[in-house]
């Protein structure tokens, strides 16, 4: 079985042109995924041909041009809505990745809808762009920002839940899944939980969507948002997707061209959606490059993703729970998503992923803009190695014996 | 130049059928496309629910000027229920050209501010 | 002397494929480059080889593809500050464009500074990116927004200068060469009455970085925006310029990755410039492809391209004006950029852009998102072309040809 | 594995010199790298403009704490005046290393400290 999943994964990497070059003399074992994935041929010849037959600015021009962009474009939001299942595609607002979405949410239903007394929810496993926003926000509106703590063992610890989210809650914030435990939080309970109190919810999928099949409907948050660069696409682009209610009654983000329907000079009147939220001159090769993506990820299949993530994880737990003085973030492998973050001893972090770098393997060290999460466990950084659809079990072979490498160099 | 612009659209756009405004209108309507700046207001009498006077008011590019011209050709004497059944298809054929995405607004302008008259809708149903 | 700068455009236009394509059966000919410009192989190379050899999260990795990727960003930041002579790189902000730079701006220079009976002072001649967010940041804090008018000639009438620039004034945002009109503004001029009365001065640079060199120091901006897309570059990115003591001070925009120096429950501290104001994966490519566009701009010369574009906007407002029933909006061409707004008789522009691209010709048509200067001709839209640098005589002789036809065919 | 990690670094991360703190330095800085979270403390005891006694504290990553301990090596004897002579070429020589653009700051981290404590500035000059 491991050895028919990793024969369609070697074809799969096959036509990703990165992994077939050399580090210090080594393939490139890339481990880095859950900071950013590597990109296929399909992916970038979409956006190769959009600039060389295509480009022009789009929504406003009558040419041929500016038509052809404009319906790659728009086709490229339909397919983002189809791919998590959206109600409309009206409802899919481009913005430049999980962190505007999240910024964009705080500076206009935030602004909108929080002042002193009211309680904004978050976790202590939050990447940093779910913290601060609310932290800059809180700072200007008075609210107060309250935490789910963390168990030991990487779990969200939801024994306080009801005191935590409350009547004064109106929204509350997490991580579908952590990108430094893996964990991969229980969304319907959170959910429902929210909805008892009547707080919003906003899902940072970041880490889920390029993983998993989505469907945000099922999932019921108000708001969900993710990154097009972790998920095969390009970078500089991201979605924000948001419930249609919500997304008409809030102000506008930025302001500036497309976002509007009038201007005169004392006052300017807003487009319908997205556009409300779109202003200025998107990311138009992105989006479109976003588009093949999100096909080319369809038809390898979500679910066989999935699958093949959580194989190699069992594995790599497995394997790396073998090598000395190696200790594992988070829970165990059913419990979370494709992605170890782990210690060695006391080597540095950067340590390891520098030795680790010499056998041409690519992991992750540092905080992964998510301290707080190692403050929980008193410390100041991690490694991680996250896996993507083009790894197999021989790339977790590969970092298991550079890691028994690293700890005998640095014993 | 035909496949945008055949001579029937052009002719409809120099001559506009119906162009101006009924004294006592049962239902006016107005809109217009931020992107194009096209202005329309159609205005109907109807009586028992059949349309029995119509007049367009607007400007803007051909496209958009000479459907309403062309829409007002055919209304009076229809039945407000059968208007409603119009859809964007219904309003291609009579055009009878290729339209794009961007100028399928100004195609479809006259058929927003039509259905928004009779229904009474802020926003064009998807 | 035409012709030997027609030789040098055909050769420079060799290198951007999309020109190489026809449109219904013609020669594309591209004058919709104040939308939107062509991308040379050169800036479509460097992109595809960063996906293809070094694609990967900037700043946090230590791993081989990391530290590449991140000295390519960085270096193409040392190059934007070059292009544009800022004193040092640490001032220059990636964002996606133009209008996110002067939303930047207006979310944390203009959230500190401005208040009821204050003054923002902006031109009738703007960009709605440069209307919009001063509007909306308006209705929130009380402040005033005035408006240089325009006269019928399309320049900035600056005659009651001295009293709508007050001792109230705490910023003076304008356009440095109009989408429009093709005005180039008086920098000098302005920003002199600007620092007698203590304003700040902000330049939006969209319509000009492209067009003709460009020196902040000299110019004397507090800020400086522009769009990648419009000089040779990849959409998704662009540039926010400010003087230094001024972003140390600025509170940050976005909260998120790369923006923080350290983050704990109860509060953040931010990073350094330029880091404190990209929050976030940033748009690695392209902020790389970025650099590449101002290596190959620089290449062909600002000084070449400034005169060219010159040249041609001087032959191509004498050929239009022999057109029946053309209009020119705004001044002569020694006073403007390489663009040329009109109208022809009462033909709406949408129906002129649609003749014309029958003959392959690509012009915008539209408000071209600046309705308050078509409110000033009492005009809802109007008919634009604009050139670059691949652009030939022979493109406006077609054009003129062109609108000859549209104007028999709707006469 | 020579590439990064020579053996004399090895040596100094393993077996820190000067390690700890003193009783009453009269220069005391500390930093950090918010990228990796190395710590660093330097302390120093200066007569007539001559280090007389040093001491270092942190942690981090090799780069750092063992650039820091081949710092405690040298600096002792030295005079203020020379230390504001290092720049980041000579701390490069001392490592004896390749380092990429991310690491460069675990390296400079030390002198970093070093100079901010000397000059009491609050950011690394350009
Ligand atoms: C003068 C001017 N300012 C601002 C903009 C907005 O630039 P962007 O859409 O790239 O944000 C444009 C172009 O659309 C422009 O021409
Ligand atoms: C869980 C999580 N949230 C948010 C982000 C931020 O995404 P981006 O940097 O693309 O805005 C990341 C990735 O860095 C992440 O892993």
């Amino acid at each position: 079985m491991q050895a028919t999943v990793n024969d369609r994964t070697t074809e799969l990497a096959a036509q990703f042109p990165i992994l077939q070059r050399e580090v210090h003399g080594k393939r490139l074992v890339y481990l880095d995924n859950a900071a950013s994935s590597q990109k296929p041929t399909a992916v970038l010849d979409v956006m190769e041909r959009y600039y060389r037959q295509s480009n022009a600015n789009v929504h406003r021009g009558v040419h041929t041009l500016s038509e052809e962009a404009t319906t790659l474009y728009e086709d490229a939001r339909v397919r983002l809505a189809g791919f998590i299942n959206a109600p409309s595609d009206k409802q899919i607002i481009f913005t430049r990745g999980t962190t505007e979405g999240i910024n964009l949410v705080a500076h206009t239903w935030g602004r909108a809808n929080l002042g002193p007394g009211d309680e904004v929810l978050i976790t202590q496993m939050e990447h940093h762009s779910n913290i601060v926003p609310w932290q800059i926000l809180r700072d200007q509106l008075g609210f107060t920002l309250r935490y789910i703590p963390i168990t030991p063992l990487g779990e969200l610890d939801l024994r306080e839940l009801d005191v935590l989210l409350n009547a004064r809650t109106k929204l509350l914030s997490f991580v579908h899944a952590s990108n430094v435990l893996g964990t991969v939080n229980p969304v319907p309970q959170l959910v429902q939980a929210a909805r008892q109190v009547g707080a919003k919810v906003l899902i940072d999928g970041a880490q889920s969507v390029p993983h998993m099949p989505i469907d945000v409907q099922e999932l019921d948050a108000d708001f969900f948002v993710f990154s097009s660069h972790k998920m095969c696409g390009p970078t500089g682009v991201g979605v924000l997707y948001g419930k249609r209610d919500l997304l008409e009654e809030m102000p506008p983000f930025m302001g500036g061209g497309d976002m509007i329907r009038s201007v005169t000079m004392t006052e300017s009147r807003w487009n319908t959606l997205p556009y409300k939220f779109e202003a200025g001159t998107p990311a138009i090769a992105e989006v479109i490059g976003l588009g093949a993506a999100v096909d080319f990820l369809t038809d390898v299949g979500m679910g066989w993703i999935h699958a093949h993530e959580q194989m190699l994880t069992r594995y790599a737990y497995e394997r790396l729970s073998q090598v000395e003085g190696l200790r594992i973030l988070g829970p165990e492998p059913e419990k979370r998503g494709g992605l170890i973050a782990f210690t060695l001893g006391d080597i540095h972090p950067h340590d390891i992923s520098a030795v680790l770098d010499m056998d041409g393997i690519a992991i992750r060290a540092g905080h992964h803009c998510a301290q707080p999460v190692h403050d929980c466990y008193n410390i100041a950084a991690s490694a991680r190695a996250s896996f993507y659809l083009y790894n197999t079990t021989e790339d977790v072979d590969l970092l298991a014996e550079s890691l028994e490498k690293a700890h005998k160099l640095f014993g | 130049m035909e496949a945008l612009y055949r001579e029937a659209i052009l002719d409809h756009y120099k001559h506009p059928r119906r162009k101006g405004h009924l004294d006592a209108p049962d239902i006016q309507y107005h809109d217009h496309n931020p992107f194009c700046g096209d202005e329309l207001t159609i205005e109907l009498k109807v009586e028992d629910g059949v349309v029995v006077d119509a007049a367009f008011d607007g400007r803007g590019c051909a496209i958009s000027q000479a459907t309403a011209s062309m829409i007002m050709e055919e209304i009076v004497g229809l039945s407000v229920d059968e208007l409603k059944t119009w859809d964007k298809q219904y309003i291609l054929d009579m055009l009878g050209i290729e339209i794009g995405p961007v100028r399928l607004k100004c195609a479809l302008l006259s058929l927003k501010v039509l259905k928004a008259g009779l229904w009474g809708l802020e926003e064009w149903p998807e």
